[in-house]
């Protein structure tokens, strides 16, 4: 979406004085609520439906996973910082910011893959049990959404490394900024709902 | 990479690269009323099929997946699209803009859409179309017997291109609207397209994961709705249903809009209670995420939840009645010309009623226990989808054709084209109230002689011929006028809304300077002022243009100055690699990447290039 | 013109209502307007007086509309009408007044909702019917009976049916005697059905399940209490063995494979249904077909021509396709079948 | 609705020193989350508190990275509408299933019953008003 809605396409006098693409933007965070609400349902359908083992308590690392998570959270940070560099105008700093959250998302996506190889070594698959399923699936397709998100970061590097990406264009980080801010607070809830709760004491 | 943008402006390379919203409408509805000829085709072989018990023409495989492709067809390839046709075309002329607010992204969501239906159809020649119905229940979908692979992805195509077009409408109308064009002046079918669009962002992505999900288990194993390891398939019910009855109201709301728009304007009255029409329209919206359970009534969810699920729905009921009343309201002490395009709304008003009151017999859940799975309930979702999404469309494309082609189609063709189709439409799907009432299950391929049911099949098969006869008359009516017809002039019906004060068709700028709105039917009260006790007195002849009033500020001089944006490959480059991500998900993973990258170059030659030279 | 039209609607709605009412069981053996039990009785009682309100507010707001249309149409010289805008009280009024009248369906709308929902009282019998694509299993716990696609009970006494599935999402319906209630896979639903008087009730599955779902019927057989004893004492007798000639086709076939046959060595086949009193039933295939010579012929000399898809398959190689059996053989096997009292 | 230009926008949004400090509260919030599923609490407490803190970092996230405090509040009101449609269905659904725990019902319900009718007042003010 971020891709599509280029502040070139943001018209400069609208109704409400916004900007179309961020309206845009925002009404497909909205609508990602409940793609992520479905599958989150699902998980905890299924929680403790399985017929067989690995369950969560066999496989989770949890102190692992909280540093991924860890990172991940402290990637909108950067983002943000990147965005109120641009908007300044210091574009050295925009890079550096862009480039430090790509990396982080880099760490917590290549965490993600270890640990998925863990937990397929351990004898949890998509194909094992509900609990594989509806873990591998939900937790992918964030992966997923995470990718998607550097994808962007890195274009927006691209773009401001060949001077394409001046202060005007500022909505343009912000576009990326509000999705990958959004991929952060579904990992929120995905670490407290399918992480920390099921395995709780 | 920067290479040559497309210059055509005449030809097939301008339409397969415009940007325009005008041309897309177009494109969106050409492509809806073929599909409407093939989903109808798929129809009349059903009926053939169940004109006489134990039926012989078609064999149980192909009259499933007739059935299911019929459903699908009807849905997402043709009343869904003729709403984007409407929305694409009339949304920003309505509201006074020169074009919706992301061109390309609306250039984008047509192909996509082209592309899913191509797709879907593309199943009959690879192995089989789906066959375990639109609804799609799980675990039947799972079985490799139903094909429902192809009808999981196609949707998720599908899916993509109504969610991108509906954050498109729904950021038009909150951003482009004219100057003083307050959300309470906007014409009621504006307003309803606002409705629909949010439905839409946020309905879609609950079908999205519930798609993704069976594609999943079908494709690589996992196990969501697989009772062999503990799943629940009523799991898919629900997700399906979350999003189905949402959509129910996505398929209708437009109807509901165009007739709006068409009584006040032939009844020559404003319409009646406009702020209750527009909040009913925005209340349905709003109870129709709270009903979808209905659906479900005989899953065995209990009684409490079959109790809440039924004082939802029998409420939901209420606002939708109101409509009709205002409606009514509207036509009284009006000065009612029975041109087709009210004839049209009529119909809908007539036949909606009657879907609206079936609906309400199987909110009472024990008589549902009886109805649902029955021809009853093909009767009432006919009613509400044929004798009200489709009469209502129709109201649509006779009131505005004027305005697209700058020709009339023929007022006495048009006339048969109703008449045939009512009464067509009442003698195929009447008998199904009976039918059901009387023991006919749906979706079977044959029927027991012994269950008397032989009459009224027979009786509604007849009646399906007259509405392909209809149809043939409508097409008659195009091709006859679309070069004799008499020139409509740039408001042919004395309409009340701005798309009226612009020539026919309209100049690809639409408006030479936006105009500026200062109430509900704008246009209407340039050439009428109310006098006491709201008698009209015609403003004095020419008035109309002397007292138009200009946006300051604004591009001017016969639209020569007027920027628009340019048109674009990367849009058609971009969803030409989704089908093909698509086949090579069931067939091959070079596709898979061949599909990606075009996906990805496509996007990214559409960001680095402005919308506009 | 268009009051003409209206007038012809209400005409077919007037022809559909005649029909509905003069609809009578007999000639229509699945009509769920003439209830033969209490529970279908709970559900038509309440179905009848809404669907005539329904049809009064249809007569009335349609009778409105085509007033509204002759009175309003446009004459020649008829001056431009007075713009009314709205009208709040109006609007307030028919927001209310149908707000009311469903209010008034919902309480007993929801009363039959829980009394139908309930674990009948009484002298109950237990019945556990099990959805296959695409014929029915029929258990009897307590009796110890097991049969296929008929469901005999005695008249006049609740049966609590307990439904589930072994494939797909099957529905049970027999409308004379209940409502519709679905069978789930890992879901047990139940369902209370009754017959006032002896005699045959047709039902059938009424959700789609697959390429032959149009051929997944079955019957409720009410009998007298006494008769309803007999055949459950009948049921759990064995029947004689098959004689050479029948037990050789059967071998040659496979039937054990797939069906269980009561005290004959190598039947105990659970894919298909149990067939030891195969003799004793009135259809076959699903409910789908009389149980008479002429359909039994035909079903042995292709059993997927005549129901798509069913799991039997017993061409050579147990293929789908022509059995390949000859005359003599076929009539061997019915012969046998058919002396499964 | 006030017809807000990108100009007064960005004079409104707050600077790094900010950014940084709410990034600070994320992490203390992230370590308390850590530690309380090591120390031993009643299930049920441990799940409000989790569910509590889950809820203060989205809502920080939300409110000043995604700018939803200072921004037009129509941006605002398109999320919320997603994020409490999804709540109020899903949860509907799993009720439904009897899949929810009593304390993830509590903690759902209780956010739902704070929240719901703040929002329901908010869009119910915008209808009235209306951008433009």
């Amino acid at each position: 979406m971020a891709v599509h809605a280029q502040p070139s396409e943001h018209s400069t006098h609208t109704s409400t004085g916004l900007s179309n693409a961020k309206l845009g933007m925002w009404a497909f965070l909205g609508s990602e609520c409940l793609l992520f609400g479905a599958l989150i349902s699902t998980f905890l359908l299924y929680r403790g439906k399985s017929l067989s083992g690995p369950t969560p308590k066999d496989v989770y690392d949890i102190p692992y996973t909280s540093v991924s998570s860890f990172v991940l959270l402290m990637s909108s940070l950067t983002m943000v910082l990147a965005l109120a560099a641009i908007q300044r105008g210091d574009h050295p700093k925009l890079r550096v910011s862009l480039m430090a959250t790509a990396l982080l998302g880099m760490t917590f996506i290549s965490g993600q893959v270890y640990e998925f190889t863990r937990f397929v070594q351990e004898g949890l698959s998509v194909r094992t049990n509900l609990f594989g399923t509806s873990f591998f699936v939900l937790t992918g397709f964030h992966g997923a959404h995470v990718t998607g998100g550097i994808i962007m970061l890195l274009s927006l590097f691209g773009m401001s490394l060949d001077g394409r990406l001046p202060t005007e264009k500022a909505e343009a980080v912000e576009l990326v900024g509000l999705y990958w801010h959004f991929v952060d607070v579904v990992w929120i809830v995905i670490f407290t709902v399918v992480y920390l709760i099921p395995t709780g004491k | 990479m920067r290479f040559q943008r497309p210059t055509a402006t005449t030809g097939w390379w301008s339409w397969a690269t415009t940007v325009d919203h005008k041309r897309i409408g177009i494109m969106y509805g050409v492509t809806a009323i073929v599909f409407f000829v093939v989903g109808g085709s798929e129809a009349l072989l059903m009926r053939l099929q169940l004109a006489r018990p134990n039926g012989r023409i078609l064999t149980a495989e192909a009259y499933n997946q007739l059935f299911t492709m019929h459903g699908l067809t009807m849905i997402f390839l043709v009343v869904m699209p003729l709403g984007a046709a409407f929305f694409n075309y009339m949304l920003p002329l309505l509201i006074g803009a020169r074009d919706v607010a992301f061109p390309r992204l609306n250039a984008f969501s047509y192909w996509v859409f082209l592309f899913g239906g191509l797709f879907l159809y593309s199943s009959f020649l690879l192995g089989g179309a789906p066959s375990g119905g639109w609804f799609g229940y799980a675990p039947l979908s799972e079985q490799p017997s139903s094909h429902m692979i192809f009808y999981s992805l196609g949707l998720l195509v599908l899916g993509i291109s109504s969610t991108v077009a509906a954050i498109n409408f729904a950021v038009t109308i909150i951003n482009l609207r004219a100057p003083g064009m307050s959300l309470m002046r906007m014409p009621v079918f504006v307003w309803m397209t606002l409705v629909v669009s949010f439905l839409l962002i946020f309905a879609l992505p609950v079908l999205t994961i519930g798609l993704f999900e069976l594609f999943f288990d079908l494709r690589f194993g996992t196990h969501f709705f697989d009772p062999n390891f503990g799943a629940d398939p009523v799991l898919w019910q629900h997700l399906f249903w979350l999003f189905g009855h949402p959509e129910v109201y996505v398929l209708i709301l437009p109807a509901m809009g165009i007739v709006s728009e068409v009584l006040p304007v032939f009844s020559r009255k404003p319409l009646f209670g406009y702020p209750v029409v527009v909040f009913s329209g925005i209340a349905i919206g709003f109870m129709g995420w709270g009903v979808w359970a209905h659906h479900m009534f005989a899953v065995g969810l209990g009684p409490v939840a079959n109790s809440a699920f039924a004082l939802s729905t029998m409420f939901i009921a209420v606002p939708t009645g109101v409509k009709i009343f205002n409606w009514m309201a509207t036509l009284w002490g009006g000065d009612i010309r029975f041109k087709t395009p009210l004839l049209f709304s009529l119909g809908f008003i007539a036949m909606f009623i009657i879907g609206g009151l079936s609906g309400v017999t199987h909110a009472i859940v024990p008589s549902d226990y009886q109805q649902t799975d029955t021809y009853y309930i093909v009767a009432h979702f006919h009613y509400v989808l044929f004798g009200g999404a489709i009469f209502g469309l129709f109201s649509g494309i006779y009131y505005w054709w004027p305005k697209i082609t700058g020709r009339m189609l023929s007022e006495t063709i048009g006339k048969w084209h109703f008449w045939v189709m009512l009464i067509g439409f009442n003698v195929t799907f009447g008998p199904f109230h009976i039918l059901g009432l009387q023991g006919m299950p749906r979706r079977i391929y044959q029927y027991a002689p012994n269950l008397g049911l032989n009459f009224w099949n027979m009786v509604s098969t007849i009646g399906s011929f007259m509405i392909a006869l209809s149809l043939l008359i409508f097409f008659y009516n195009v091709v006859h006028t679309f070069r004799r017809g008499a020139v409509a002039g740039e408001d042919p019906w004395d309409g009340r809304t701005l798309e009226w004060s612009i020539p026919s068709p309209p100049p690809h700028y639409n408006f030479e300077e936006l105009p500026v709105v200062h109430s509900v039917d704008d246009f209407w009260h340039r050439k009428y002022a109310e006098g006491e006790g709201g008698r009209l007195v015609p403003v004095v002849a020419g008035g109309s243009e002397a007292d138009r009033e200009v946006s300051t500020g604004d591009h001017g001089g016969g639209g020569h100055s007027i920027h628009m944006p340019s048109p674009s490959y990367f849009p058609l480059v971009a969803a030409l690699g989704l089908p093909i991500l698509c086949y090579g998900l069931i067939y091959s993973t070079i596709l898979v990447i061949d599909g990606a990258v075009t996906l990805l170059v496509g996007l990214y030659g559409w960001a680095v290039e402005p919308s506009a030279e | 013109m268009t009051a003409r039209s209206k007038a012809w609607l209400a005409v077919t709605a007037a022809t559909g209502l005649t029909f509905l009412l003069s609809a009578c069981g007999s000639s229509r053996p699945q009509d769920s307007l003439s209830p033969q039990g209490p529970e279908a009785r709970k559900i038509d009682v309440l179905f009848k007086p809404v669907f005539w309100i329904a049809v009064g507010v249809f007569v009335l707001v349609e009778g409105l509309l085509v007033y509204a249309l002759v009175r309003f149409r446009h004459k020649p010289g008829r001056e431009v009408p007075a713009q009314v805008h709205g009208n709040r009280r109006l609007e307030i009024g028919w927001t209310i007044l149908p707000t009311l009248l469903l209010a008034g369906i919902a309480v007993p709308t929801i009363g039959t909702i829980f009394s139908l929902a309930g674990k009948p009282a009484g002298n109950v019998l237990e019945v556990t019917v099990t959805g296959h694509q695409w014929w029915w299993q029929v258990e009897y716990p307590g009796l110890g009976v097991v049969t296929a696609n008929e469901v005999h009970i005695p008249a006049g006494r609740p049966v609590y049916i307990t439904l589930s599935s072994k494939d797909v999402i099957h529905s049970f319906w027999v409308p004379r005697l209940a409502g519709t209630q679905d069978l789930v896979p890992n879901r047990t639903n139940h369902l209370t059905i009754q017959a006032d008087e002896p005699g045959v009730y047709l039902g059938q599955c009424k959700e789609f399940c697959g390429i032959s779902h149009a051929n997944m019927r079955f019957r409720v057989i009410a009998q007298t209490e006494d008769d309803f004893q007999a055949w459950a004492r009948q049921q759990i007798q064995l029947p004689a063995p098959p004689g050479a000639e029948a037990l050789a086709v059967m071998q040659q076939v496979g039937c054990g494979g797939c069906h269980t046959i009561g005290g004959v060595e190598g039947f105990g086949g659970i894919i298909g249904p149990d067939l030891t009193h195969f003799g004793g039933r009135t259809t076959f295939a699903g409910g789908m077909l009389e149980n008479n010579e002429a359909n039994l012929t035909e079903w042995f000399r292709d059993p997927q021509h005549v129901k798509p898809g069913n799991d039997m398959k017993i061409a050579p190689g147990g293929l789908p396709g022509p059995s390949g059996l000859s005359d003599d053989q076929i009539r061997a096997l019915i012969v046998y079948l058919e002396s499964l009292q | 609705m006030e017809t807000v230009t990108d100009k007064d926008e960005l004079a409104a949004h707050p600077g790094p020193k900010q950014y940084v400090l709410v990034a600070l509260v994320l992490a203390v919030a992230t370590a308390m989350e850590v530690g309380w599923y090591y120390l031993d609490v009643p299930h049920g407490l441990f799940v409000a508190l989790l569910m509590f803190l889950a809820v203060l970092k989205f809502s920080l996230v939300a409110l000043w990275f995604m700018h939803l405090r200072f921004d037009n509040s129509i941006f605002k009101r398109l999320f919320v509408t997603g994020l409490l449609l999804a709540m109020a269905v899903y949860l509907i659904v799993l009720t439904i299933f009897g899949a929810l725990k009593w304390p993830l019902l509590v903690g759902f319900t209780a956010f739902l019953v704070v929240f719901l009718p703040i929002f329901l007042i908010v869009r119910a003010r915008g209808r009235q008003a209306g951008p433009g």
